[in-house]
């Protein structure tokens, strides 16, 4: 079960430079929109695979709304974003259009990465999305290259690197985090680490996969400071990525949260079986649930009604309908593009014919 | 004895046969027990042999297959399951550098009877970075033993050879087949290594495969009988190295003419090697050059209209034949 | 204009030019700076350029091969030095599945201009675990750029192509070669990729090779002229991925003979790859099966007679082309 | 500078059940030859090198005797050792003959890999010889391995696994670490790590690769236990080595042990300059060389005299000068040679001729 810090009594956001109120009621409404589009479009995701509409590996992200929403509400202008294959919320939340990452899914011309990359692979480089990778722990440290990237760059931007538990037994892992602890020393890699510890690493626990299962604390070897949040809880997370995000962002130096979340989906979309858990655990981590512990903070605090929230529901899924119909409607890739991208510059393709 | 079986059954008959037979034999990698693996070949075996013998790893292939390796060394028989090929690339170093050098570096001190298998090739939109045949990729290394099955029988009757055998072999399981069925004799049907199969016998012309290209070509035999009249021989090498260059040798010796069909890209490929061996030795049979069919130059793209593209094809293939016969292609 | 230069002044000249022309080239990797750089190919620039053009790194070859592909990704342009490429396969997951895919699975959002650069083969008794000529190895995927330069102006010409091309290039250094000395073009003397070099003309027979072999190649060649009295062809593949097909079919249509010689084993090598390209494209002009000369198929041993006996020899290459040629061997 | 702990007052070895007494006259004389035989032999490979006898690579383990005698002289029978390529101690202190590890270094055919390996692959599995290896941290997974064989086999022996500082970069180095924690939770590893911490990586410091310096400390994120010790001196490397391997013996669990040491030499023969260190820094550390210590322990506390000092000394010259002349007059192995050892068994060799 998730430790509780970072949130409790003193667990409100310090009011930002913009003047924004953390929890202001208009900001929770509007979070709670983001995270139930999330939501709803994994769901489309789940039943476009069962159609047959969506191929290969499917990773959805129910049941960690809040992580990602949280931390990328504290995304700047110029800032990064890099994660695994559980990539559609990081895509959409830095604005990409569902339409075009639906399409993606469905392996259409029309998808983000003209159909060539799929669910793994979302990348909108334009907004700040550096890309979905399906090599557990690959993009680690190409993430911490990209944060030194943007501090040899002079900018005042950083990276946010997502990664999941099961991904910190890789070794490119432990080379990357130390490159960037060693980086920092000089501000010279503002990269926030983002473990999205959703407990288990396929059907494998983290208990299962090391004898020390703090996995913040494993950013000591490397000399990175870290903290863990409770990733079900948005208000939690939203208050420690505003105070990372800039602090990172100020001192140039890595930093490293570790979510406590849970997917109550299946790891992917073909894991039918879910030996490796009882459904008792899952319905006790869905009484967590991130949307609905917002909803009912919401209806509590009277934020917003039933109502409202039917209302963004029924949005949400008028959205993502939309999606889904323009995706199902878009053309396959036409046959050349798969010579394209190949290489860049002048000889874009050096295959045969 | 025999009985129609799917791949993914013979697979697992020939490990819990051997394991039988031998206690040093375990099986190890991610997900294989609890999760009953990706692939399920190894679902059910943990309720049977325990977390000794079908040992769940944390997601590090470079550390458990070095650590599968130091196993082998004290004389334990690991199989370790590579949930796909495609992340054996992480563990290249201890593949290459150290199973399959540690007995020559170390005067025959040593040996390393280790089994690395799981799927190999392409599946359905896996995309590029779950798309690989790397059959050349370690079929190039001294130490290795690479095979590449394409039957229920053979894949069964390749693992007990593998297991067995005393030097670290690369197993490459036609992934996209695991379901498909075939004859699987009883028993202990050890399959030599260094041996290829005549899948189909002809006299026109050679087609030279393995994994699921095999199968391909005899589609591709079929159509070539009733469309074009044309006799083919189909043959599956099916053990990369050793490998078995009469067979190919004798075929084209006949026939005259071949055609080297795979997956994989087309530089420095097998069919490459295929071409390379049967210019060499069967120069003066030769009535055309060798041709060669290939996947794509590209990373394997999602979109399945661009991944059939990527994949060779029956028409090309087909064609390739009917060139090498200086027939019109269709 | 040219000038007199080691290999290794040539290619750290090629460096420095372009770190002056362009602020975003810097050049990693273990030991560089304070170190001096193992094989002095960096010595002293740590001290002209600081710490952030020239940064020595931990152990961590795949970590900061990764690194570097994310700051390729944001537009620097870095040179990561593998000290030797015998380390490599320890970030061949960064080069093979994310260097060389990641323009492709982004439908062409991002380029990865990124050089990985280090001394490729053979040494003097560096044995097993770091003898390694693995053109092959990376030659096989798209996405790459592999080359291997032989003489000092091509080092420069083509590490300079390297560092403009925005796409991962493999530059294979002779790492036995670092203090030949050569002519060098001053300033600006960008090389192609893709096109080879006609190192020697001739009219009986070619030879192919790249790497050191080139010189040994060179060596026979004058051996079978004075001895012999046989004219040879050398050609300089020196662009592995691209390769340049139409320089060997040329040179094939006119000697009709061929031998392809590499210090890389046998299989799926590119001399096998060499071998099927020329039955293919020169099927007709072929008066002999293309011949093949390669590293002995062991691990790298350490003692120097069994060593000298693992590389090609002159003798060997002599008598493939007198094979070729129909005549007596010597 | 080392830290210290492990000796001092209270750094006397406890006496082991069979009775040594750790510090006993006897056995430091013993041990002081060991060492000194190792430096004579690691000089004669310097002068071998120099005189074109020796080729490759050769690393030299001159200033870190203590770490190898010390930990060594704990090893049992049916234990095993496997380290890097700064092999030739853990060789020659198992007991291979120096005659045999020279005529490896000068590529003979009598070898104690028939000249097949050199320096860096010093076999010797009878006595527990399990190598020396060339990649850096390539052989950690390996021994980890092994280790776990050793109780798969039901034996109550261990694995030393000798690893430097610079390997500890190494993505190889966490993943096996990592393994030997979780296999160890269920005392299946009885692996002893420990890290010969000379300071540098060929040229780079310990601080020049990470931010986080203990390098024992790293340690914890595997949840092995660890301590430093002082490695130039043997009595503390004798205490913490006898502690240490009775502990993993009897718990299965790995432990790691920081020795705390310096190269002398230059860290390949190759490497003329040492632009990475100052001579001062060098000469610091010489004051702390582990025989010159035990020389001036030995002499004050009357354990030995100048005289047998010498005849010691004058011994092991003997014996390696006999080694070196055995290398020298041996044949380099036939050429048959290069064809075997690639496989085990029928098909020995699978070459062309
Ligand atoms: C190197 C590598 N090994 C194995 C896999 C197969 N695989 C895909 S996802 C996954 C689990 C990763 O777990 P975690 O990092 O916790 O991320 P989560 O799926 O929980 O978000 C595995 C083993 C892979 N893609 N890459
Ligand atoms: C994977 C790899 N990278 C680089 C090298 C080159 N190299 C040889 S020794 C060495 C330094 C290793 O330092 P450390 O582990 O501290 O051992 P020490 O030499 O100090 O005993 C390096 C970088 C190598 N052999 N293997
Ligand atoms: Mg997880
Ligand atoms: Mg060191």
């Amino acid at each position: 079960m998730p430790e509780e810090n970072g949130n409790g009594e003193n667990g409100g956001v310090e009011a930002r430079e913009e003047g924004s109120v953390a929890t202001s009621a208009d900001r929770l409404v509007d979070l709670y929109r983001e995270m139930v589009t999330v939501r709803r479009f994994e769901e489309a995701c789940q039943r476009g695979f069962r159609q047959g509409k969506i191929g290969g590996y499917l990773h959805v992200y129910i049941g960690q709304e809040a992580v990602a929403v949280g931390f990328l509400d504290s995304f700047k202008e110029g800032d990064k974003v890099i994660t695994a294959y559980r990539d559609h919320p990081h895509a959409l939340l830095l604005g990409s259009d569902p339409k075009n990452v639906m399409a993606e899914l469905y392996g259409r011309g029309s998808g983000i990465v003209k159909g060539k990359g799929g669910s793994m692979h979302l990348f909108d480089v334009e907004r700040g999305m550096m890309g979905g990778y399906g090599i557990v722990g690959g993009h680690i440290p190409i993430g911490v290259g990209i944060a030194y990237a943007l501090k040899y760059h002079e900018t005042d931007n950083i990276c946010q690197l997502y990664l999941g538990d099961g991904a910190m037994s890789q070794g490119a892992f432990h080379e990357a985090a130390n490159l960037a602890g060693l980086w920092g020393k000089d501000g010279q890699c503002p990269c926030l680490f983002i473990v999205e510890n959703n407990q288990y690493g396929m059907g494998t626990s983290v208990e299962r996969t090391t004898a020390m299962t703090d996995l913040a604390a494993k950013f000591d070897a490397y000399g990175i400071e870290h903290e863990k949040v409770d990733g079900m809880d948005i208000d939690a997370v939203l208050e420690a990525a505003e105070r990372l995000t800039e602090q990172v962002r100020e001192t140039g130096k890595p930093y490293a949260v570790e979510a406590l979340t849970y997917r109550t989906a299946p790891h992917g979309a073909g894991d039918f079986f879910e030996k490796y858990r009882t459904k008792e655990e899952i319905e006790e981590w869905r009484q967590r649930d991130p949307i609905g512990i917002l909803e009912k903070k919401l209806l509590e605090s009277e934020a917003a009604d039933e109502e409202k929230l039917d209302e963004i529901k029924g949005e949400a899924k008028e959205q993502i309908d939309e999606a889904v119909k323009f995706a199902d409607e878009s053309e396959q890739p036409p046959i050349e593009e798969l010579y394209t991208d190949v290489y860049a510059g002048e000889d874009e393709y050096m295959g045969e014919e | 004895m025999a009985e129609t079986k799917t791949y993914r059954e013979a697979l697992r008959e020939a490990m819990v046969h051997e394991m039988e037979r031998d206690e040093n034999v375990i099986l190890m990698g991610e997900d294989i027990g609890v999760y009953g693996g990706t692939h399920l070949i190894t679902d059910g075996l943990i309720d049977d042999w325990g977390p000794k013998r079908v040992m769940d790893t944390p997601i590090s292939e470079n550390g458990f297959t070095g650590a599968a390796v130091g196993m082998a060394m004290m004389g334990m028989r690991p199989i370790v399951e590579m949930m796909t090929w495609n992340f054996s690339f992480l563990a290249a170093d201890q593949i290459i550098q150290h199973a399959a050098k540690l007995r020559y570096f170390s005067g025959g001190q040593v040996q390393v009877p280790l089994v690395i298998r799981g799927p190999n090739g392409g599946g359905v939109q896996l995309s590029a970075q779950h798309t690989h045949s790397l059959e050349n990729f370690y079929g190039h290394f001294p130490g290795l033993k690479v095979v590449a099955p394409v039957t229920p029988n053979d894949v069964k009757g390749m693992m007990i050879t593998a297991v067995r055998d005393p030097n670290p072999v690369i197993f490459l399981e036609a992934g996209a087949l695991y379901g498909t069925k075939g004859e699987v004799e009883e028993g202990d049907n050890a399959v030599p290594f260094g041996k290829a199969r005549v899948a189909r016998e002809g006299d026109d012309v050679t087609l030279i495969a393995y994994g699921r290209q095999v199968n391909l070509c005899l589609r591709v035999a079929d159509t070539l009988e009733e469309e074009d009249g044309v006799s083919v021989e189909v043959i599956d090498l099916r053990s990369i190295r050793p490998f078995d260059e009469d067979a190919i040798v004798e075929s084209v010796e006949k026939t005259h003419r071949a055609v080297a069909v795979q997956e994989q890209w087309r530089w420095f490929g097998v069919a490459s090697e295929v071409a390379a061996i049967i210019q060499d030795r069967a120069f003066d049979y030769l009535d055309a050059p060798v041709e060669r069919v290939s996947g794509a130059e590209v990373p394997a793209p999602y979109a399945r209209n661009l991944e059939i593209a990527a994949f060779p094809s029956e028409k090309q293939v087909a064609n390739a034949a009917r060139r090498v016969l200086y027939m019109e292609e269709k």
